[in-house]
Parts: C-alpha cells; structure tokens; sequence
C-alpha cells in the first residue's frame, strides 16, 4: 500500500526496513544518533537533518556515531564490507568528500578489479548533495560526476521519495560499493511510497512524462524542474519526453537513445558544474549513438563554472530553473539548420 | 582553574590594552546574540553557529597578533573575525548575503574572510584550517617577517586526519605555527570526552613534538598568557605549541539545534564562569579599570551592532552580474 | 636557442628559471630534495623520477622534502600562497589526491570566489598522472577530469617537453592555483625546448598538425598517439587535424570549434575514464555549438570503464592507442547518414 | 634489545610452531632475494618493494592470526601476504603479471591480495590500511567472532591523516585493532628520525587513548610477544594497541633505488641482526630445534621459489577478454 511520505521518511523506512530484514546492515556517521558521551539524550540528532532519527533505539548496537574523521570511518565501512558487513556509511555532505575520497575511488572502488575478481564490497556511502539551503560554497555542490567517473563505483541520485526508498533498498543489497546522492532541498518533498519493501534496479532509466518533441534527460533534483518546464511548454505546443536516470553509473544509455531516436534533440539538466559533467556526458553519448536521428544541436542546462554563492540573491541565479529549461528545449525546438 | 591575575600578565597589559580586549569581547559577545535573535526571525539564510562563550578564546590569543601574522578559523568564525580586527558591520551585511559585506554576500557566515587583516577565513571543512596555516607560518619563515600562523579548531577537529598531520608537518619544518584546540565541550551533538580518546587534547602535542598546554578558556587572562608565551617562542624560532583552550558554547551546535544532548551545563557556565564577567570583576576588583568604563564599552558597542544590523537589513544583495565575477583572476 | 632536451629536463629548467628570476617560489614535496635526516647525501632523490633533481643545493632553502602528510604540506602550499609565496607543490602521483583533495578543490580553488575576489592564490601543484609504467591501479590513473570539473582550478596537460616548459612557466606566474599533469611516460620523451624562459598562455590551443578530413583533439600524451595515427591515416588519403588544448581548464574551445566547423568530423582521444571525461566535455561542447557543421557522430576514444589493470598485457589494451584512433577517424570520415 | 628468549614466549611455542616461525621468514627471505634478482633481469615489471629484513615483524605478528583475523598491509607488502598464508606461487605469478596470480595479473606486486585468508592487500596508498583495519575490526565485533583486524604501515604512513585519526577512532569505538608500525628506518629516501616529530612512533599511542610498545624488530620472539598481548587484549575487548617495531630495510625503497642517503646501515645490520641469524642461533643454541630441520627447511623453501619462479615465467599473461571483468559484481 502507496503512502505520501516525504524523501526524507522514504530513507529512514528503506534503512529500518533492511536493518530488519538482515542483520548485517549497520548505519554509522557524525551523529546519525547523536548524543554519544553527552549528558542528556541519545538518538539527539538522527543525522544532521533527521533522516537517520528513530533508527538507533530500534536496533541497539548497530547505529554507531562517529567522531570527525571520514578516512577512518568511511574506510571502516569499506573494511566491514569485506567482512560480511553491509555498512551503510553517511557522509554529511558530498562536499566533504575531499577527506576521505582516497578509501572511496582507491580502495572500495578498486578492490574487486585490483584484487582479480575475488573481493566484494557491498557498502553504501549515503550523502548530501547539492544547492537551494543557502549553504555556500563548501556545502551546496552536486558532485556526482566526479564518482560516476570513477569505475568501480555506481552512484544513485533519486529524484523523489518513491526513487529514495527503492534505490536506496537496492543500493544496500546491491554487492558494489554505491553512492547515494540525496538532495538536501528534497527531504521534505513528499510522493507516494509503498509501505512494503521494494528495490528498483540500477541502471533503468524512469520516462517521468512521454513527449515527441524533445528529450529532456534531468538527474536528481532537476527532475521536477524539467517537470515544470513541461507543463509550460506543454501549454505552447511542445511536448517534453523527460527521462529520470536515476542512476549516473550504470546509466541506462537505451531508454535515454530510444527516447531522442524518436524526438531527435535533447536537453540535459545538470545540476552540477559544467565541465565534464552528466550533461556532457549524456550529450556526448547521443552525439555519437544517435546523431543520425539528432535535428538541432544538444542543449545543456547547468549551473555555471563558479563555485556556489550563498547570497540567496546568487544562488537562485545558481540553479537551473524552469525557465531556463523551457528556454533551452525552445531554442531546440526551433532550431533550423 | 585559579583566579588570580598572573603579574606578568597584569604588567604587560596597560589600561587601554585591558579595555581594548573587553571591547573585543563585548563586541563578539554582542554580535553573536543580535545574529541568534535576528536568525530566530528569518531573515538570515543558511547555516549559523554562534561562538558565544568562547569569546576569551579568540580575543586572548588575538591580542598578541600584528599584520604580519594570520589566522585560520572555523564554521564557529565569528569571533576569531572580529578579534583579528575585521570590520564588523561588513561581517553583519556578510551573513545577511549582501553584496556590501565582507565577502560580496558570496561567503557567508562560514567563509566570512579578510585577508588584507591576515584573516583566512572562516572555513566550512572540519579540520581546513590547520594545514593552510602551516603554509602562513611557512611563508613567514621564508620571508623572515617573524610572523605567526595561529590554527583555532574545535574538539571535533582534532580528531581530524588533516588537523594531526599538520601538527606533525609543523613540527617537522619547526614552523612559527600555533595550533589553538578550541574544546567546548562538543562537535555538534558528541561529547568530546567520547569523541576524543585521550584525557585532553592537549596530551596529543607530544606524539608530535610540541608542548602541549590546557588552559581555562573562560580566563581571558590565562588565555592572554598561555598564548603569549607560545608566539613568543614561534617568533624567536622555537618553534609550534599546541594550546587547549577549555570551555563551554552558549548556542546550539548551529541556530535550531534543539540540545537535547545536554543538560544544565550552560546555564551554569553563563552564571560561573562568564569570561566577560570574570573579567569586569578582575579588572575593577583589581584597581585597574573603573566600572564606568567598561559601561561606556558596552553602550559603544551595542550601538555598533544596531547600526551594523541596521545596514546590513537596508544594504543591496548582490545582482545577477556578479554570479560568475571574481571565480579567478583572470581566465 | 632551442635545443633538444627532455619532458623531464624541461620542467626542471623551467622550475630553476622561474626560482632564479623571483624569490618567492618555493618547491616542496615527498623527497623533492631527498635524503632528510639521513646519514648520506641530501638531494638523493630530486623526485621519485628525478624531476627536481639540483634544485636543492643551487636554491638553498628553497627546496621542502615533507612528511608523508599530503593534505597538511599541499594546504601549507595552498596557505603560503595566500601570504605572497609562490609555492610548487608535488603531489607524487595524481592518483594520491584522494588524501588532499580538500585542500584543493575546497580550500584553493574557492578562495576568491568565496572570498569576494579579495583573495589571490598563486599556488601550483605538479603531479604525475597516466598509465604505460605497469604501475597499476593507484598509480596510473589520468584523473585531470576531476580537476576540470571544478570551478577555480586551471588545469595544464603538456603533451611535450616544448609545452611542459612554457606552461609550467606560466602556470608559477599565473595567480590562480594550476594542476599542472605530468604524464610519467613522457619524462623522458625529448624536443626542442628554447633556452630563454617563455610562456604559454592558458586556453590556448596549439594546432599540432592541419589536415580537412577530421578533427582530434588529444590531450597530454594522447597527442603523440594521435600524431601516429594521422601518419598511418594520410597515406590512406584521409589528413586529419589534430588539437592540442594544452589546458583543460580554460578550454580553448574556439580553436576547436574553428576545426570543427572546418572539417565537419571530430574524434577526441582522451587517456581519462571514459564517464564524464574530457572527451565528453569536448565532444558535447561540438555538439551544441558547431552541431550545424557536424557530418557525423562524434567519436571518443578513451580508456575502458575499468581500473587500470597491472598486466603489461592488458595495459597495452587499456591505453588508447594510434591503431584504435585510426579506426575511429576512419568510422567518422566514412560515415554516411 | 635484550637476547633472551623470554620463557613464557618459548613456553607458548612448540618446535612445530618454531618450524613454521622460521619457515615462513625464510620464505618471505628466499622469496624476495629472487625478486630483487629477477628485477635486475627486467622481466619483472612495475614498481616493487622488498621487505628483505623486516621477516620477523609479519611473521611475528601473523602467527597468531587465524582465519577470523584480517590483516592490511602497504605497498611493501610481500612479507604480509606470504606471512598470512597467501600461496606463495600465485604471488610470483601475480609479480610477473600472470593470468595465474593472485589477482589475475589485474593488480601486481603493489595489490597482491587474498581475502579469503584475511588478507586485505598489499596497498598503494600509504596510510591506506588503518581504515579498513578498523573496518575488519568492527566486523568482527559485531559478528562476535573474536577475531582482530591488524595494519601494518610504515615509518612515513605514521605521518599520514588517514593513519592518525585511525587510531582515534579504533579507540573510540574500543576495536580489537592492532597498529603495527613497521620503523625501517626510511620512508623513500627520508629518515623517520627527520619526518616523525617524536622520539617514536609508540609515543603517539598516549594521545590517541592506547598502549604503545616498542619492539626489537629484528628478534622475532620480541614481535611475538608484543603482538601476542596485543592479540590477546583485543580478543577479550580490551581495544587496540599500537605497536612500533624498529629494524632495517636491506634493500632499497623500490628496486632501482641507489640509496645514496643511507650509509652503512644496511651492511651492519645484515651481518649482526638479521633476524633469521638470531633465530636460528637461539633456537639452536637452546636446543628446541636442530640446525639439520633449520637447513631442510633452507632447501624446501629454495626448491619453492624456484619453482614459483618457473611456473610463473611459464603461465600465460592475461588476454583482451580479462581487460573489462570483475569490475563489478554485477553492472
Ligand atoms: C570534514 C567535515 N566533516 C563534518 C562537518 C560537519 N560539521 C560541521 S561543524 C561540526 C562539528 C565540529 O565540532 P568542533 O570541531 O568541536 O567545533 P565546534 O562546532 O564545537 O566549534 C561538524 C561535524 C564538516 N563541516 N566538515
Ligand atoms: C598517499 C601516498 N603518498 C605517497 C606515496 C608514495 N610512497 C610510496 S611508499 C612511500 C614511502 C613509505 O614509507 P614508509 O611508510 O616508511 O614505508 P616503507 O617504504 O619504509 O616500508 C611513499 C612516499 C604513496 N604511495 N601514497
Ligand atoms: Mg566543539
Ligand atoms: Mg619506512
């Protein structure tokens, strides 16, 4: 049975529901109890914006806080994993990702290559992504070109509480290391979910809205964006194929060469920094498959090569938005050789 | 944690010296209140964390330093800031994002920087701080300037990989490097006394080859000494110390911490151990500054802040022009 | 006067130049000089490869062997550049950036946006990136896309020891921090290189070879392979004009659009993991700008999705080389709709 | 460095225990005099690290590890693998980048691994290990199983971040983790006397809330029982340890290195505290063993490398359809 629940819900119920079902799973990071060593009440915290909360009474022993050290802990996540452990490690923010990239992109992502096929490492690195809380440069970025870059990992980035639950499900049983990008403006969107337990796999793409006219493939948070673009755009006769990866590694090339196949020209929204981003990624990848059915040049919709600004002023500039979007499908649209 | 005013430290300070560092600490002590009061009201975006408290900190430490020396700070920024001289109402029209701010509105709260005053910037990266003062106290070598890098971090901090190896780095290069823990007591809602596995943090200086020393951070006074002896000794070439100052933070971790992992600890220590009362009484107990005076620092101060708010409320954000302004020096 | 010197020899010049004319560049890393503490010589090393061998004893104070503590000595680089040094920071391989890239990508590069312009950080970090040593996985990755992605990095990739002198010369005077790349097989790859100090300036790219068929752009080591390749093609008739960017960040991206718009054909060769790498990057750029003068896919010829295996068998099938860059022009310029 | 062999130590080992002790340094000896032998032919590719010198350390330590027990290790990491039972010929396949080694020839001298035995890896990175040491810790925790996870790193790696705040959490959360730093004296061509700002590396334990031992690295029963208590204490809950073992590498940082910054060293070592040496004098001399067992054991390890040498010039290289597999589990 579906409920409305919000994204933030929709991962503390797929983290509970695991830890339920297999005892190997264990959640740990920077106060996703909170309270540890304090005078007042544990589980103070649940993570720094509540997703983890509950998690600790329900399953002594197996919520552990960390002090602030992501090489020892993160490592320690990747470590277990080659024990029998499913860790579940939070990295508070992407950004931080800086201080413990070495356990993540040299030893989770390499061991099973490296070491000829004879390692697995089934650990989940749960971070926070992106721009929207006035967060400022070292707390706002959407990093995840960077891991999908690196082979060995897959990376997650869901859209909505339903894409949450499900990836994040399969993203703990999956026996790869995954990261899981959440968008911090998400916690409190809302969706349907349903109460029982489901995966939704890697690398299947979801058509978000069917429309002949242009492709818009959007990653994470930019799904709803593109989904507003839409329904202007629908208004003045164009209609907006939009395609949600859901994830960037493996990333389901069929459904997105399928879709501009039939549409012939594409639009990428990316919430990241321009250079060597999903959008290029995604844009390269049609020009070359698909160019016999491409009518009008790719369009990217990015935030700009600058790091993020914190004045609200600024970053609403930052992030693309619709009328961007709606702007950039136009000029494909309209496009004549 | 005694009371006395040492005599060195009374002797080194003259009257206007003591009301400078009472002004300073007014100042941040003010600062921080009016933010956690105006942040209550919705008007300041983003993440804020308070350093009221913590104030003889910042001050203490600060009151040694000159323009040849720089400072690394933390997302708790706001006092080692003011205490290294930035300007305090462009601080203020910093975290309200306004383009008259001290970093264009681009920063915010946590990067508020000037480093035209050797300040480097508040830093959002736990544990940020203390290499690149390493290369502050580096370049102060190589230049032979006999300028200091001074690190302030928290208990949470000194658990980080990039805060241990810098104390090693300085070590190793004999740094003019001051590394100041800042242990009040949490890093967001974990007690350092879980957190850190050691008695003090200060017991970590000899893994590295450094003095290591506690002081009470609610002591202005023993912070002033504490301090002075370490750069003096990095300004003669002796050099890095690691100093712990201990004490309590007024706020939660950020605005809208809830603190349900504490208990009574605040309130007792804004009662006891105020650094801003204990050193009114000390100083006007002691002869040396009159009550009168330090009521004149208050009102000043209070005005400044207004005013500072005041401007920062009615000041421009910054325009779509300056989105993509200022990422390099040329491109 | 130019003579014929080597990769190697040419950094080194270039380091002992810019050292001799301004005394505030300094050069540290990991046995840059060699032999600290030890009971025989000092400058035993001069670099794991020799790269800074001398500079020791003719700058004498000038030259910091480290700890191995990469965050603490490249953020000591990174700090001391915002004080009036100009430090040159080794970092070994590229492949470590995973212990520093906080005070890289945090720190440096977000300084003076952060900051409101107000702050300067003329910092440069020399590293070696590349495979061909049979040095494996953690030591032969060609991470530069990493670097590219972020906003307020530069970033030089010199494909010879003529490009390796002059921007690396550039990059010590330039006032924002550069990732400068060193390709470890090119070491002791040798060319005329002037004497006399120069430049070259960023964003500049260097038409290596004029051709109508074809455009490749090949980046860092990739160019030589490319050269072989367009050997072998031209006497099958096709001329194929390769671009060296020379940096990645800025892109010259007129110069190869210029290209683009010449030929109609493009092929990116890229040493990179194939997701989110420069040859995306280039390759989307064409494909939205210079789409009207498009003739056929874009191509891309990368490393595979994989660690870099150790085996000298499979190494040599996991660097992109002139046999399979042939192929790919040859896919482009015969392609038909 | 005391000479005698402490009674509880030859109380703990029977003469098969003494056997395999010397085998397996004999081995890792034997294997990597042919290693440096080979090298200098250039058949051997990449960049290798022989831990000639250091036998005592891994297998000290290793002999008390069993099948629960994880250990991780460096780029050095020969002496490990083959002290935790990784077969030997897969080894020298692996080396030679062999379809038939440890890894397929996918990962080479820098990454041989064996994870069925508990080996995590010889590691490229330095100061790669400690965190996953306390990962295999954790695991072994939460499993109950008993079993300790054990890093081993260098000189250098004890100046690492990842290393350092490894040791504060292993403390932290009370895990059965052994720190084993292996002091040989150098770290590349820059010595630990110069690079550690301590007078040992055991003196960080203190700051980081754990015993520090210092141990003769060339006396394998030393190592034993340092590592055995260590062992010991982890297994009932009592949490990690950090042990310094000092001695010195006999060859070079990799092969190919002059060592020109080192003297005499090497030589003076060899010849006075070669830990085969010493234990093949004590054993002997106490009468556990029979110099006839110590020298069969000579001649079966000899014939061993030999043939691992053999087979693995012999075996296949690895082919196109090995380049993209075992990537992933699944993709
Ligand atoms: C590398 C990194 N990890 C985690 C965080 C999130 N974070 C911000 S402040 C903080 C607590 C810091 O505690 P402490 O160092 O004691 O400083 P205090 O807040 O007490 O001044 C944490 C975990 C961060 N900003 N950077
Ligand atoms: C993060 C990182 N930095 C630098 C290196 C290059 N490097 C490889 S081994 C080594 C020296 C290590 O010294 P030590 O830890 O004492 O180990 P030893 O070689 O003496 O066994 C260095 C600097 C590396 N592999 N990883
Ligand atoms: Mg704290
Ligand atoms: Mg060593």
């Amino acid at each position: 049975m579906a409920r409305t629940i919000s994204y933030r819900e929709a991962i503390n119920e797929a983290l509970a529901q695991e830890m339920e079902r297999d005892g190997s799973v264990i959640v740990m990071g920077e106060d996703n109890a909170g309270g540890a060593g304090g005078s007042g009440a544990e589980d103070a915290w649940g993570g720094v914006l509540g997703v983890t909360k509950g998690l600790y009474h329900r399953f002594p022993g197996r919520v552990l806080d960390t002090p602030i050290s992501e090489s020892a802990f993160v490592g320690a996540a990747i470590g277990a994993a080659t024990r029998g452990m499913r860790p579940v490690a939070e990295l508070m923010f992407i950004d931080f990702m800086g201080v413990c990239f070495d356990q993540i992109f040299n030893q989770a992502a390499k061991f099973r290559y490296m070491f000829g096929g004879k390692a697995q490492t089934p650990v989940v690195i749960r971070t926070m992504y992106g721009a929207g809380l006035r967060a400022a440069a070292q707390h706002s970025q959407a990093l995840y070109p960077i891991f999908t870059h690196i082979p060995g990992l897959k990376v997650a980035v869901p859209s909505s509480p339903y894409e949450a639950k499900g990836l994040l499900i399969q993203s703990i049983r999956d026996n790869d290391p995954v990261i899981f990008c959440e968008h911090k403006a998400l916690y409190d969107a809302t969706g349907d979910v349903p109460e029982d337990s489901y995966t939704i796999p890697f690398g299947e793409a979801n058509v978000v809205r069917d429309g002949d006219d242009v492709t818009v493939v959007a990653i994470g948070r930019m799904v709803s964006v593109a989904e507003e673009a839409a329904k202007a755009l629908s208004s003045s006769g164009i209609e907006v194929e939009i395609v949600d990866p859901r994830t960037t590694s493996p990333l389901d090339t069929e459904t997105i060469l399928e879709s501009v196949e039939n549409t012939g020209r594409l639009v990428v929204v990316d919430e990241a920094s321009p250079r060597c981003n999903l959008a290029t990624d995604i844009s390269a990848l049609v020009a070359r498959e698909a160019f016999g059915s491409l009518r009008a040049p790719v369009e990217m919709v990015t935030a700009p090569h600058t790091p993020v600004p914190f004045s609200d002023a600024l970053e609403d500039l930052y992030i693309p938005d619709a009328q961007r979007v709606a702007n950039a499908v136009k000029s494909v649209a309209e496009w004549k050789r | 944690m005694t009371d006395t005013l040492s005599t060195s430290v009374a002797h080194e300070l003259d009257e206007n010296a003591l009301l400078q560092a009472y002004r300073t600490m007014r100042t941040i002590r003010a600062f921080e209140e009016r933010v956690h009061e105006e942040f209550a009201t919705g008007e300041i975006p983003g993440f804020v964390h308070l350093y009221a408290g913590e104030e003889a900190s910042a001050t203490g430490v600060c009151a040694h330093l000159d323009e040849r020396d720089a400072i690394a700070s933390t997302h708790r920024g706001h006092g080692h800031c003011i205490a290294k001289g930035v300007d305090v109402k462009a601080m203020m029209a910093e975290i309200y994002g306004k383009k008259t701010g001290s970093c264009q509105g681009k920063g915010g709260s946590m990067h508020i920087a000037d480093l035209s005053k050797g300040m480097l910037g508040a830093n959002g990266i736990v544990g940020g701080g203390p290499p690149l003062i390493c290369g502050t106290a580096l370049a102060a070598k190589q230049q032979g300037t006999g300028g200091v890098g001074v690190a302030f971090f928290g208990d949470g901090a000194s658990n980080q990989g990039t805060t241990l190896e810098s104390l090693n780095l300085a070590s190793v290069w004999n740094l003019p490097a001051i590394f100041v823990a800042e242990n009040n007591g949490y890093a967001e809602a974990t007690a350092s006394t879980w957190s850190v596995a050691a008695d003090n943090i200060a017991d970590r200086a000899a893994g590295f080859g450094m003095p290591g020393v506690i002081v009470d951070g609610f002591d202005f006074f023993a912070v002033y000494e504490a301090a002075g002896e370490a750069i003096r000794r990095a300004r003669e070439g002796g050099g890095p110390t690691l100093i712990e100052v201990k004490f309590t933070r007024y706020f939660g971790h950020f605005e809208g911490d809830q603190q349900t992992y504490r208990a009574q600890e605040v309130a007792e220590a804004r009662e006891n151990l105020d650094c801003l009362k204990r050193f009114r009484s000390r100083v006007t107990e002691t002869g040396r500054l009159e009550e009168a005076d330090l009521t004149a620092v208050d009102t000043q101060v209070s005005d400044l802040i207004d005013a500072a708010v005041d401007e920062a409320k009615a000041a421009p954000k910054p325009t779509e022009a300056d989105l993509a302004t200022d990422v390099y020096v040329s491109y």
